[in-house]
């Protein structure tokens, strides 16, 4: 009962719920109804003929999210989704082309490919900051543009298929692909984003590197003192952050149209929807699925919107931001209690009437 | 599994008998991109020739192409009509699963061909053949160039017979090509802007603009410099008068009404080319009206003259251009 | 050949929205503010100077139009960062990505269209000698933004502000009041960006057209150590690298090679320029009280 | 209007209107309190023109509060302030400088990446054309530095500077504002001898000029040396009066250390057994070539004035801050360069200083804060699995043995009082058992019942056959626990004393550089520095 008002009373809360009012209000602004915008939203994306792209969106948004609350759970931010992504997504192309595999076989060490891809990127960025004194943000995001860059070279010579008028791969073989449900376009990628999320969780609630992790976030001072060694784990962090990043890019490739087409893996803008569906949820494991299934609802719902009620998608996306910039105030919360020592506004005296 | 939602507002159960609906699915949002505006205007022609309906969806990646067609499947009307190369994969799994449901594609086809498939494909790259010989014929210093969005074999197709075109008429004519490239290509109008002056300082004053929402960046560089540049898609001329030649004209609302009326009098299941012989592909200059296009070709006339020439050996069969996109 | 006043011009072009955004960065940086917002106010700017002007008939109001929206959407960073003490960097990505959606979305409801806004008739900034009149306001900034921080009443404060702001404030400078204006600053000079992008590099608007330059703006901050000068310095070696591509595409490099160069060069730079810091910190490590 | 009166200017004012002997300052039955805490209690306090007058008192006696009422920072619940004879108000310190106050706080106020004639006109520039003109700057930096005998090149970075100069800026800030009372807070906590013997001759100056000095120490060296007048607080309240020519070091050691008597209550000697830390010629930042050895079953107690080199040396010792040479030994094994996690595997516990932002994570739960170091070793099985079950009872034993009040153990370790907080920290360590606990001011800011149970618990704990070292500010606590006492003076080991050698005057002396002696007292139980013995390296 407790945690239900808590829940209630919680800053999240309070951003959705503000997020949603300020939405509405553009709405009228702009002569729309919002019950009738919203209600588009939530039917497109939670409807008979919505949840199939909800689920398939919400596998990469989830993904992205995973890959960057992990990192973000100890009080880093890996920018650098993209390229990991599509470096796991051109790894798995390549190698779902050219093994000499059974399908199944071939398909698992596709995944194994996107995911060291990943993971070997991220781990550079992480070097970058410890060996160089890069900020790992900078240094993420940098990096992430030559290898996008890498990879849209790859899809158009060498890899090229040819005849083709767009810069993509070969298909892949039959049956190196991921099994489908059903007829729907939901791949078994989604159980295996699921699957990571929950060894996250377990690993966060109930392992001793999840406690480290949570411990640096929190006060990475505080960890120091008790002997985390935080350039190990912000390597190994970015890692497994590169490595999820990777999976998505892999479970991309491996999905419709089982090929790797250049941009196709970052124009829908999954990296930047997981970061802010993890920064909503300050990278709890579970807040961290909830936000990105809501985004992913506002994704397939905004453009379900468009289709029925002629409202632009593109509010879903500033409902998005709204929601995070209620937010910031709240994330930084925990820290500044935290900080004695850096005496905080109060600390602050007020000057007299300064002339200028 | 295709369910009529609340969406079919001309739905086929309800309206009258032969009202009917088409939705068309863009790769890209429209904005001004002159193609996309061209392939609804298509569409209207039909709906109204039909008195019935038509929706646009509007894509902007992958998984929103994915959605609208998805959405557009679910929704059932007559024709689907999907207007790019991005849709391929998408139709041909689509046409499988939904034999009743009838696919207009434009620009591309489908690798297998299905019964409910049909496509109207363009040879863009005997339009731009003829512009480059008119860059060719027009090119004081000898060096003509493209900007493209992408290096892909798409838009090779604006490059590459630039340059032979050139040549046929010139043959000591150089050639090069820029790719707009960066973060936003398709929207990138400033760096598509620094490709053209780039090509511009290498003395080439005849440009191909094919960088979509770019090519007022290539204009207004080549008009800052006195050059010459060529448009794409529609007459272009009038934003930037004196400095457009010509346009590299591509008749989709034509290919678009044409194709939904083939499938509505069930000759579905075929691919149909457009190029110069069909009148699918054609330069402003070639058209009526030359003269009110405030293209820089009207006071040309002998180019024109021989540009038509060579129309006629292309339409005639006896010189045929180089498609790149079938390399 | 390849460095000649062509290729200097199309460096200077590609420099100018990054340094002005990027003096704005430097001053909030001074003011000990973190502001990776730059890319989001520029592109309201953008957007705000091709609505003005489409409206008006005036870049000179687009401009000025452009200055003032990027200032007001610059106080979500003022009020959330320094009176609020949230987090500046969640803040600054939450506002980039509020832009690309304010924008997408007015683009659709003002214009009525989706992707690009451009009309022949959209007037654009005049060139004077190549460059629009907002070109050279940028480098006239890089001497002012030098000349204030180093030498003004102003600068002096803010630098203090930002170095030790509870130092400041028993001296009775308000830290909150600098900050803020510092904030508003970076706001002004990215909407200047913003204007010389759309009415000045080109003249159209188009979604998410600043395309990134307001992170690489963020980098060059860094990278110049927050000094007018040597924010300039990185933004010219930014503009020198892009236009660089541009020439190397036509020496046959693949598109995709000269798209990444000009990352590749920032990153190299960010690399030499902490190792060098590095080696010099190590070298005259700070004394400490106890001296024997 | 900020700018600031000629020096000429302010001389001849103050020259005018204050004859010799006339109260520069006079503070009335200044009563402060904070949430817990009434840190000044009726404080009366009287200033003369031209003097230097000390105040006194141990950590927490509420010196810097009132020398905060004072200057604007914070507000007095009660009583009057009065300046030059006019009762004032300041709102905030600006108003204090305008009234010819100026303070140079503990830790200085200063902007490092600026010059020094930045710093020194900072809010009060001459300008030119709203520019700083740089040269009046100059000029005005090395005119008042000349007047003061301070030298100080006026283009050097404050940063770059020694820590004596940087007080000088300070000092010079305020002159540069026409301040004609200075309050120096601790102003040579941190300073070598030299450079205090050259603060001193500044300050001698200045109230040569008729500028009046009011000088917050612990040192009583300098008191004696260099004031008029002193001021001893405690607990808030003032309990002594002392011209500093009719006084001496013993009288104002009692004064200030005149404790409530069970707080000085001396616990049994320990009896030591074998070695488990020793330390030879250990240097680190601030911390240079000291040797020391625990034992078994013994405390040792390191004292010494704030910034003398313990915190850097218990850092060293946890594996915290790199060392520059020396050797460091728990129970045999050379430790010198190992990771805080191998030492703490190796049977090292700390309890650190900063409980807010090292100790503790105030954001976690009280369970998580308590399970940090035990989370790899007794808590965790074997694949490094964490079960939440584990961390909650262990929580809930903690909570019970060491008396923490606290709702559940679910809440943030932010909800707790401060000495729960400290509870919490000292519980957490002591149960790792760890042959050596290292204890860093283990009850600053706790209660009175709090700070007896704590030390109960680390006499119990060197009962058991446990190492402990001790660093405390508080004389009675090192002198009530300790079986033997170190003292740290400027980075090194200046004294050693046996148990029943350490009483507070010799301390106090000793903590203050006081030490006449040149050598260290050799007790019976302080085994010769390790240095000297040389025993043999790997
Ligand atoms: N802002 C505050 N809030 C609550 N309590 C405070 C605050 N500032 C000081 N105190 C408390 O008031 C008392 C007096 O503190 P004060 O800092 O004046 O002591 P001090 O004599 O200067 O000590 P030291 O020698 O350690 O500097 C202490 O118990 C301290 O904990
Ligand atoms: N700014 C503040 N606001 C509220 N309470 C404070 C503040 N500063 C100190 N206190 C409280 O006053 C008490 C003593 O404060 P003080 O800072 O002197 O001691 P401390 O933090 O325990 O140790 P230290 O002597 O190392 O600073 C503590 O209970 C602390 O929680
Ligand atoms: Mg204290
Ligand atoms: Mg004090």
């Amino acid at each position: 009962m407790a945690r239900i008002t808590g829940a209630l009373r919680s800053p999240v809360t309070f951003s959705i719920l503000a997020g949603l009012v300020i939405g509405a209000l553009f709405l009228v602004g702009t002569g729309a109804d919002p019950f009738a915008a919203y209600g588009a939203v939530v039917t497109g994306a939670l409807g008979a003929d919505g949840i199939g792209a909800t689920l398939t969106t919400g596998t990469s948004v989830l993904g992205m999210a995973l890959a960057l609350a992990i990192p973000l759970r100890a009080g880093l931010i890996n920018l650098g989704g993209d390229g990991q992504m599509v470096l796991g997504g051109i790894a798995a192309a390549v190698t779902g082309l050219y093994v000499p595999l059974p399908a199944p076989l071939a398909v698992v060490l596709a995944l194994a490919a996107g995911i060291a891809a990943g993971a070997a990127y991220a781990a550079v960025a992480a070097l970058c900051e410890n060996r160089f004194g890069v900020p790992l943000l900078v240094s993420s995001l940098l990096l992430s543009y030559p290898a996008t860059a890498f990879a849209s070279y790859l899809a158009r010579y060498p890899l090229k298929e040819p005849g083709s008028s767009l810069p993509q791969t070969r298909r892949l073989p039959e049956g190196v692909a991921l099994p489908v449900f059903g007829s729907s376009t939901v791949t078994l990628g989604l159980l295996l984003v699921v699957l990571a999320a929950v060894v996250y969780w377990f690993v966060d609630r109930r392992t001793v590197a999840g406690y480290e992790i949570r411990m640096t976030g929190l006060n990475s001072r505080f960890a120091a003192y008790a002997g985390v060694e935080r350039k190990g784990l912000t390597l190994r962090l970015m890692a497994t952050s590169g490595g999820i990043a990777g999976l998505v890019g892999a479970i991309g490739v491996l999905s419709f149209p089982y090929r790797f087409l250049d941009g196709a893996l970052t124009a829908p803008g999954y990296t930047w929807t997981g970061l802010t569906a993890a920064l909503l949820a300050a990278a709890a494991p579970l807040g961290t699925v909830l936000a990105a299934f809501f985004f992913a609802v506002l994704q397939v719902g905004g453009l379900a919107m468009e289709r029925t009620t002629e409202v632009p998608r593109e509010l879903t996306q500033v409902l998005q931001a709204i929601v995070i910039v209620f937010l910031a105030a709240r994330l930084r919360f925990p820290r500044r209690r935290g900080g004695a020592a850096e005496k905080p506004a109060a600390q602050e005296p007020v000057p007299q009437g300064e002339s200028v | 599994a295709a369910k009529n939602t609340d969406t079919s507002d001309a739905g086929s159960g309800t309206a009258a008998k032969d009202a009917k609906s088409f939705t068309l699915v863009t790769p890209d949002p429209v904005g001004q991109n002159e193609f996309l505006k061209l392939a609804i205007e298509g569409v209207k022609t039909a709906a109204k020739a039909h008195s019935g309906t038509q929706k646009v969806y509007q894509s902007s990646d992958t998984a929103s192409q994915q959605q609208n067609v998805q959405a557009a499947v679910d929704a059932a009307p007559d024709v689907i009509v999907l207007v790019g190369f991005e849709f391929a994969d998408l139709v041909a799994q689509q046409a499988e699963a939904h034999p009743k449901q009838q696919f207009l594609m434009i620009d591309a086809c489908t690798a297998k061909t299905f019964k409910n498939v049909s496509c109207a494909v363009f040879r863009e790259h005997e339009g731009v053949y003829l512009a480059g010989a008119e860059a060719g014929l027009l090119s004081k210093s000898g060096k003509v160039g493209a900007v493209d969005v992408l290096d892909t074999p798409q838009f090779r197709r604006y490059s590459d017979p630039f340059a032979a075109g050139a040549k046929e008429v010139a043959p000591k004519t150089s050639a090069s090509t820029r790719f707009v490239g960066g973060q936003s290509p398709f929207d990138d109008s400033a760096r598509a802007k620094e490709q053209a002056n780039s090509l511009l300082a290498k003395g080439t004053d005849q440009i191909m603009a094919a960088a979509a929402a770019g090519n007022y960046g290539v204009f207004e560089a080549a008009k800052a410099k006195g050059a010459f540049a060529y448009g794409v898609d529609v007459n272009q001329c009038p934003s930037a008068p004196g400095t457009v030649v010509d346009n590299v004209i591509k008749k989709t609302d034509v290919a678009v009404a044409e194709g939904i009326e083939q499938v509505l009098n069930g000759k579905a299941g075929q691919t149909v080319s457009y190029g110069l012989k069909e009148g699918g592909i054609s330069l402003t200059g070639l058209e009526d009206g030359v003269d009110s296009s405030q293209c820089v070709i009207a006071d040309h006339k002998d180019v024109l003259k021989k540009v038509e020439a060579l129309r006629d050996r292309i339409v005639a069969g006896e010189l045929t251009v180089d498609d790149p996109a079938a390399k | 050949m390849f460095f000649d006043s062509d290729f200097l011009m199309s460096a200077l072009r590609a420099l100018t929205p990054i340094l002005l955004a990027a003096l704005g960065g430097a001053v909030c940086e001074r003011a000990g503010v973190f502001n990776i917002g730059l890319e989001g106010m520029m592109l309201m700017g953008c957007f705000t100077a091709v609505a003005t002007s489409w409206f008006t008939g005036s870049p000179w109001l687009g401009v000025l139009a452009a200055a003032l929206a990027a200032a007001a959407y610059s106080l979500i960073l003022a009020v959330g960062a320094v009176t609020l003490r949230g987090d500046a960097v969640v803040l600054g990505i939450a506002m980039n990505l509020l832009a690309v959606g304010l924008t997408s979305f007015l683009l659709r409801t003002v214009f009525g269209v989706q992707g690009t806004f451009g009309d022949p008739s959209l007037a654009g900034l005049p060139l004077v000698g190549g460059f629009s009149p907002l070109a050279y306001l940028a480098w006239a900034s890089v001497g002012v933004a030098a000349l204030m921080l180093s030498r003004h009443v102003w600068g002096l404060r803010l630098r203090g502000v930002g170095e030790a702001p509870d130092a400041a404030a028993t001296l009775g400078v308000s830290p909150t009041r600098y900050k803020y204006a510092a904030v508003l600053v970076s706001g002004v000079l990215c909407g200047l960006a913003g204007a010389q992008l759309a009415l000045g590099n080109v003249t159209l608007f188009s979604e998410n057209m600043t395309a990134g330059r307001g992170w690489i703006a963020v980098v060059a901050v860094m990278l110049g150590r927050a000094l007018p000068i040597g924010v300039l310095l990185a933004a010219l070696l930014f503009g020198l690298a892009e236009a660089a591509g541009f020439r190397l595409q036509g020496l046959g490099l693949p598109q995709q090679a000269t798209d990444a160069a000009p990352y590749v060069v920032t990153l190299g730079a960010l690399f030499l320029s902490t190792a060098q810091r590095r080696r010099r910190d190590s070298r005259t490590s700070r004394p400490t009280g106890v001296t024997s | 209007m900020t700018r600031p009166p000629s020096n000429a200017a302010a001389t001849a004012e103050a020259g005018a209107t204050a004859p010799a002997s006339a109260v520069a300052v006079e503070l009335r039955g200044i009563t402060k309190r904070f949430p817990g805490t009434l840190a000044n209690d009726r404080v009366d306090l009287t200033v003369r023109r031209g003097e230097i007058h000390a105040l006194m008192g141990e950590n927490g006696a509420g010196k810097s509060t009132l020398m905060s009422v004072l200057y604007g920072m914070e507000r007095p619940d009660a009583g009057s302030i009065h300046v030059d004879g006019r009762e004032v108000s300041f709102a905030s310190p600006s108003a204090a400088m305008a009234a010819g106050l100026g303070m140079v706080h503990q830790n200085f106020k200063l902007f490092d990446s600026l010059t020094v004639t930045e710093n020194v006109v900072y809010r009060a520039e001459p300008r030119r054309f709203g520019l700083v003109d740089r040269a009046a700057a100059r000029r005005r930096v090395r005119e008042l530095a000349e007047e003061y005998g301070v030298s100080v090149d006026p283009d050097a970075r404050v940063g770059a500077l020694p820590v004596g100069l940087r007080q000088r800026v300070e000092i010079l800030k305020l002159l540069h504002r026409g301040a004609r009372t200075l309050i120096l807070d601790e102003p040579t906590a941190v300073l070598t001898p030299a450079e205090a013997d050259a603060l001193f001759a500044v300050l001698t100056t200045l109230t040569g000029q008729d500028r009046t000095v009011i000088l917050v120490t612990h040192k009583l060296r300098e008191v004696l040396e260099g004031s008029d007048n002193v001021t001893v607080l405690r607990d808030g309240r003032v309990v002594a009066r002392l011209r500093t020519a009719d006084t001496s070091a013993d009288a104002i050691a009692a004064a200030m250390t005149g404790r409530a008597v069970d707080l000085d209550r001396v616990h049994p000697a320990g009896t030591p057994g074998e070695a488990v830390l020793d330390v030879e010629g250990l240097s680190t930042t601030g911390v240079h070539g000291v040797g020391l050895t625990v034992r078994a079953g013994e405390i040792v107690g390191v004292a010494g004035v704030a910034g003398n080199g313990q915190s850097e040396l218990v850092e060293a010792l946890a594996g915290l801050r790199p060392v520059t040479a020396g050797r460091i030994g728990l129970k045999g094994t050379d430790i010198t360069h190992a990771s805080a996690t191998e030492r703490r595997a190796r049977g090292l516990a700390y309890v650190p200083e900063d409980r807010h932002a090292v100790g503790t994570a105030p954001a976690a739960t009280i369970a998580e804060n308590l399970a940090m170091g035990h989370h790899r070793a007794s808590l965790s099985s074997r694949r490094g699995l964490l079960p939440p079950a584990a961390v909650r009872a262990h929580a809930q034993r903690l909570v019970e043995r060491f008396g923490i009040k606290a709702a559940t153990p679910d809440v943030p370790a932010s909800a707790l009082s401060g000495g729960n907080l400290q509870k919490l920290l000292i519980g957490r360590e002591l149960t790792h058992e760890a042959p050596l606990l290292l204890v860093e001011q283990p009850t600053r800011g706790v209660d009175i019942g709090a700070i007896q149970a704590i030390h109960d618990e680390l006499i119990a704990y060197r009962d058991a056959g446990h190492a402990v070292l001790l660093v405390s500010a508080e004389l009675s606590e090192i002198r009530g626990l300790a079986d033997r006492v170190l003292v740290m003076y400027e980075g090194r080991v200046t004294a050693s004393y046996g148990k029943a050698e350490a009483d507070e005057a010799t301390l106090g002396l000793a903590m203050a550089g006081g030490t006449t002696s040149p050598a260290v007292p050799a007790s019976t139980t302080a085994p010769a520095p390790l240095n000297a013995t040389a025993p043999e390296r790997d």
